[in-house]
């Protein structure tokens, strides 16, 4: 009986995850997504307890509890923080999943039929995905939250991409003998966890701090693959679709960030990218136009099309509400305000999205790239904001850039162009950017929050009439 | 009306136990992830740009569907380690769907519609 | 190379048959008719709509895999009876595998891509 | 070992059978969509041949024969006879999948640990499912043939539906009996044959010819669902996915159909459409105006812009070569042509596509409604061959009218309308069409074909040198 009720919770679990990604495709049902997933999760974890055999009532509520008493507040991180959290969940996942197959392994030790060639053979890769991704997670999060502890810089040093591989390598192989003797070689287990937890971290220090995003996304599937292996496992077909939808989420959104910033998988994993960024801050010889905020005012005062694109300066600076009431602003006298937003512009898919949203910038106002690039040669004037690659037309022509070829937002063919950012310093690329000493380029320096802030106070200032 | 006989017939558990871990229930269980990665790889691709970032966190939340392995493993009755492992695999699941769903649904919430006033 | 121990493992044909009809392969399959169904929505509400005729004959032939079932029967041992109802299934089945695919081909064959020439 | 071998062609056929139908959505892809299933076919057919046990090649060899001997010839038809061919073929797979799950029924009389509850309950949904969709197809076949023994008409009799329901519902009974008692009652499963094979002449016989494609689609999906009930029985998971597939696709495409003539399925199944046209045929008051070839051959050299409605008429006259020479003459003389193609125009679903295509028009100028409605009011010219109902302004007001709601393509908002038919009878909706009556349009009465070859006659003659 229970089986049965069991299966259906799990089927209409499984129907509703589905559902729950299918919704997030317009923000109007988006949050029916959620909670579809949630009541999804509920389906699930009820179903779980009507197992036959579960007996330890005080355990599990105890962990309901402290997983309880940990993500509430894990769910107040300021939106900056969003990457970070997220991949510190994704170490908690991978964790999960790394002690499930440990526990099923010694479990079966005793009984071994159980262990049977896939079943062997699942638990090795679940093992191996959920404690690399949990190491390498936990390294990935201390690098976006730019812990002094972890090197920001990609560290490299000689054939390091051989000894990754082959750990990995002797990982593999240790499981592969485990698959054919289960319980005689069963001290190689902890072997494979050893080298999984170190390939991990390994696996993250060449890589450079602003490419984080993209391998939490990468973490992120690899999550996934371990929940799918750990379906294989327990033989729960609800495991495995939820995993899978996760895995392919993650794919997909990494392979985007990749094709935004016209970088190969390989690249951002063995590209040591970030050092780069070693070679710029090289001091500039020519020299870029000042702008003062009463000026920039004014100009704007007399656009009637603006265009603003916001960057990851944008996000550090905090910058939004500002960003709002400027918007406010120039929405007031009538002139059509409208947000570039680059796939990859701030440091995660959507940044920016978010970031405007709460500040309440209703999102047809968002234009992504491909569209709002057509109307660029009709804007009067183009506000970066704390964005730097994004907009860098060398990404156009020149072929030797790092990002050539990375598709950017044309504010170069504006009419006027005004740029806010603190300094001429380079930004995640570590290259300088030519925008910024064109003709009809000007730049106000400073942090975005001020002065987007004083801009606001000169429009107010204005009587604003006219 | 037709579930009664569908229950009746079914010795459940002992037929479900019979069935674990054979050759066709593993090939089930890939055919069962080759039709789910299609769908999410589908579904993904047409998730609006506007909510990538909401998307990670909801993943984030959906991969901690480990939970149900955790349960199974800190709630049977087993020598104290292995439901200590059990618990914190649990409690580390459990973490990542409390604050993964909530975090996705405050981000939503700051989407305002084109109209002007917040989303209900 | 993973594949080696997982044959050897397999005590397969007896697996399969124990495995057949319990309850578990019961529900696997619903899953399997789930996640299908979901794909089959998800994809052919993105046909473009210049094709929907071709798309009609094409699933057509997609719906001749009762061949398969048709197979089993008629290839079997059985009673003459049973193996002749077997080979009309089979025959019925074959006619539209043959006759779906040549005619949806014939017609997307038609479809002249904007630039002028056929489509190779 | 043939297990995987099996297991394995079964699920790379599964995989091929799902990018089939995704390849579809561009007329780029879409051949390499058909390869794939041809593959995925294949697959599937050579890995059942692995299956031990299987002994009478002879008859395989023999009944793989007999289907290529008749397979080849019917896809030879006329892409007019596509519907008729179609539901014939749908008939074969009801045919295939009721016999199927006869044989394995009477196979397990004598093994009848083997019908569990639920393999009797999914045998008997395939039986059902199956057989009327075999005669159900043939009837629908032989109505859009026009067969004389078959009346086009709906034909009603009192109570029908509920007689209609009645008789399933006693089959349905019937089989729940079978499922607990599947050996003692066998008698009853003739019964349950008996009734489903009439059922599905019972539920075409109040249908009329012209609702016959939204049926076809219909009865797509319950062959899908027959193969689904046969993936149930024989426990095999390739079935099931090729039959969800193919199931969800019938089921997309009838709803289309009725949303695109605004009706319900219960309308179409139940509503007795086609009976209207009785009523119609009532002697115009009203006249429209005629207008000649030559006349309307100058008309079209001044233009500018024209906009090609084909219907039903143009399919039934064949006329789409001649269509094709009026688009070059056009086109030649710097005439900017357009088709505008109504989703139901025709008989079934992108039915003026394929003709259109068959002649040669690049599928460019092949302009969806909702695409083709807002250029009208800039359109000199809208050029109607043998469409009626797809044009009739009565769906947008007039709240009597059967078809009143169904989106329409705006033909009366052109400068000037030319509508080609043989005569003033009403189309498939059987209701005058006012369009005819207004005072920009003309009517050009014969048989399509010919109207339009007079046509290009026309422009030829004229040297279509300024
Ligand atoms: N979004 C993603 O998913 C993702 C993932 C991986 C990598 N990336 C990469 O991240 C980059 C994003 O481009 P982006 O243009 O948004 O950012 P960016 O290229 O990193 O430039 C940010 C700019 O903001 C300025 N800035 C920093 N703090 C500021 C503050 N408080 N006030 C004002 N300005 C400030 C910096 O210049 P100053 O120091 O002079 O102020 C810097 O030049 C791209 O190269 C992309 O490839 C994005
Ligand atoms: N496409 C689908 O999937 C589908 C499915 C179900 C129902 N339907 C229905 O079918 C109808 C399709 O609309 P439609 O406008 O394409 O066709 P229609 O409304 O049936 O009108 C066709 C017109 O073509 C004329 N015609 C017939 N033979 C001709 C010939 N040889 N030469 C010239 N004219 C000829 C007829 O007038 P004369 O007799 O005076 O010549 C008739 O008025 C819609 O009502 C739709 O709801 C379509």
């Amino acid at each position: 009986m229970s089986f049965w009720l069991i299966e259906a919770a799990y089927l209409v679990a499984s129907a509703l995850f589905v559902l729950s990604l299918h919704w997030m495709n317009d923000p109007k049902t988006a949050r029916k997504g959620v909670l579809a997933g949630v009541v999804a999760m509920t389906l699930a974890v009820l179903g779980t307890f009507l197992n036959p055999g579960i007996v330890n009532w005080g355990w599990i509520a105890g962990a309901l509890a402290v997983g309880f008493l940990i993500g509430v507040p894990l769910s107040w991180v300021p939106l900056t923080a969003v990457p970070q959290r997220t991949a510190v969940s994704h170490a908690f996942g991978g964790l999960a999943a790394g002690l499930v197959g440990t526990a099923k392994f010694y479990l079966w030790q005793d009984a071994p039929e159980n262990l049977t060639a896939f079943r062997t053979f699942a638990i090795v890769a679940e093992v191996i995905l959920g404690f690399l991704t949990f190491t390498g997670s936990l390294m990935a999060a201390g690098k976006l939250q730019e812990l002094k502890w972890i090197p920001q810089r990609p560290v490299t040093y000689p054939l390091q991409n051989l000894t990754n591989i082959g750990l990995l390598g002797v990982a593999v192989a240790c499981g592969i003998a485990l698959v054919f003797q289960p319980v005689a070689l069963a001290y190689l287990f902890p072997v494979i966890v050893a080298l999984a937890l170190a390939f991990g971290v390994l696996l993250i220090i060449p890589i450079g701090g602003a490419d984080m995003p993209t391998v939490i996304s990468l973490l992120n599937s690899y999550a996934g693959l371990s929940a799918v292996a750990m379906g294989f496992v327990l033989d729960n077909k609800l495991l495995v679709i939820a995993g899978a939808l996760d895995g392919s989420s993650g794919l997909i959104l990494s392979i985007i960030m990749c094709r935004a910033m016209n970088r190969s998988f390989a690249n951002v994993l063995f590209g040591a990218f970030g050092q780069v960024q070693q070679k710029a801050g090289v001091a500039e010889t020519r020299t870029a136009k000042r702008e003062t905020p009463e000026g920039a005012a004014q100009v704007l005062e007399m656009a009637s099309q603006v265009v603003i694109v916001p960057g990851y300066g944008m996000a550090v600076a905090q910058a939004q509400q500002r960003v709002r009431e400027l918007y406010d602003e120039l929405t007031r006298r009538k002139i059509e305000v409208k947000f570039a937003i680059h796939p990859v512009a701030g440091r995660m898919p959507g940044h920016m999205n978010v970031l405007l949203a709460e500040a309440d910038i209703p999102y047809d106002k968002l234009i992504e790239m491909d569209d709002i690039n057509p109307e660029m040669p009709q804007t009067d004037v183009v506000l970066v904001i704390g964005a730097n690659d994004v907009v860098n037309p060398a990404a156009r022509h020149d072929k030797t850039s790092p990002i050539y070829g990375m598709p950017i937002i044309d504010a170069d063919k504006a009419r006027m162009c005004l740029a806010i950012k603190r300094s001429m310093n380079p930004g995640f690329a570590g290259i300088e950017n030519e925008l910024y000493f064109a003709d009809r380029s000007y730049m106000l320096f400073g942090d975005a929050k001020a002065v987007v802030g004083d801009l606001v106070k000169q429009l107010q200032g204005s009587s604003g009439m006219h | 009306m037709l579930c009664a006989p569908l229950l009746l017939a079914a010795t459940a558990s002992e037929a479900a136990a019979a069935h674990d871990g054979s050759p066709a229930a593993f090939t089930a269980l890939l055919f069962v992830f080759l039709l789910a990665t299609f769908i999410g790889l589908g579904v993904v691709t047409r998730v609006s740009r506007l909510l990538h970032t909401p998307l990670m966190s909801l993943t984030n939340a959906i991969s901690a569907i480990a939970v149900v392995g955790s349960i199974v493993i800190a709630g049977q009755d087993h020598p104290p380690v292995i439901t200590l492992l059990g618990a914190i695999a649990l409690a580390a699941s459990m973490t990542n769907i409390v604050s993964g769903f909530l975090i996705t649904d405050r981000m939503l919430r700051m989407f305002k519609k084109p109209g002007g006033e917040k989303r209900p």
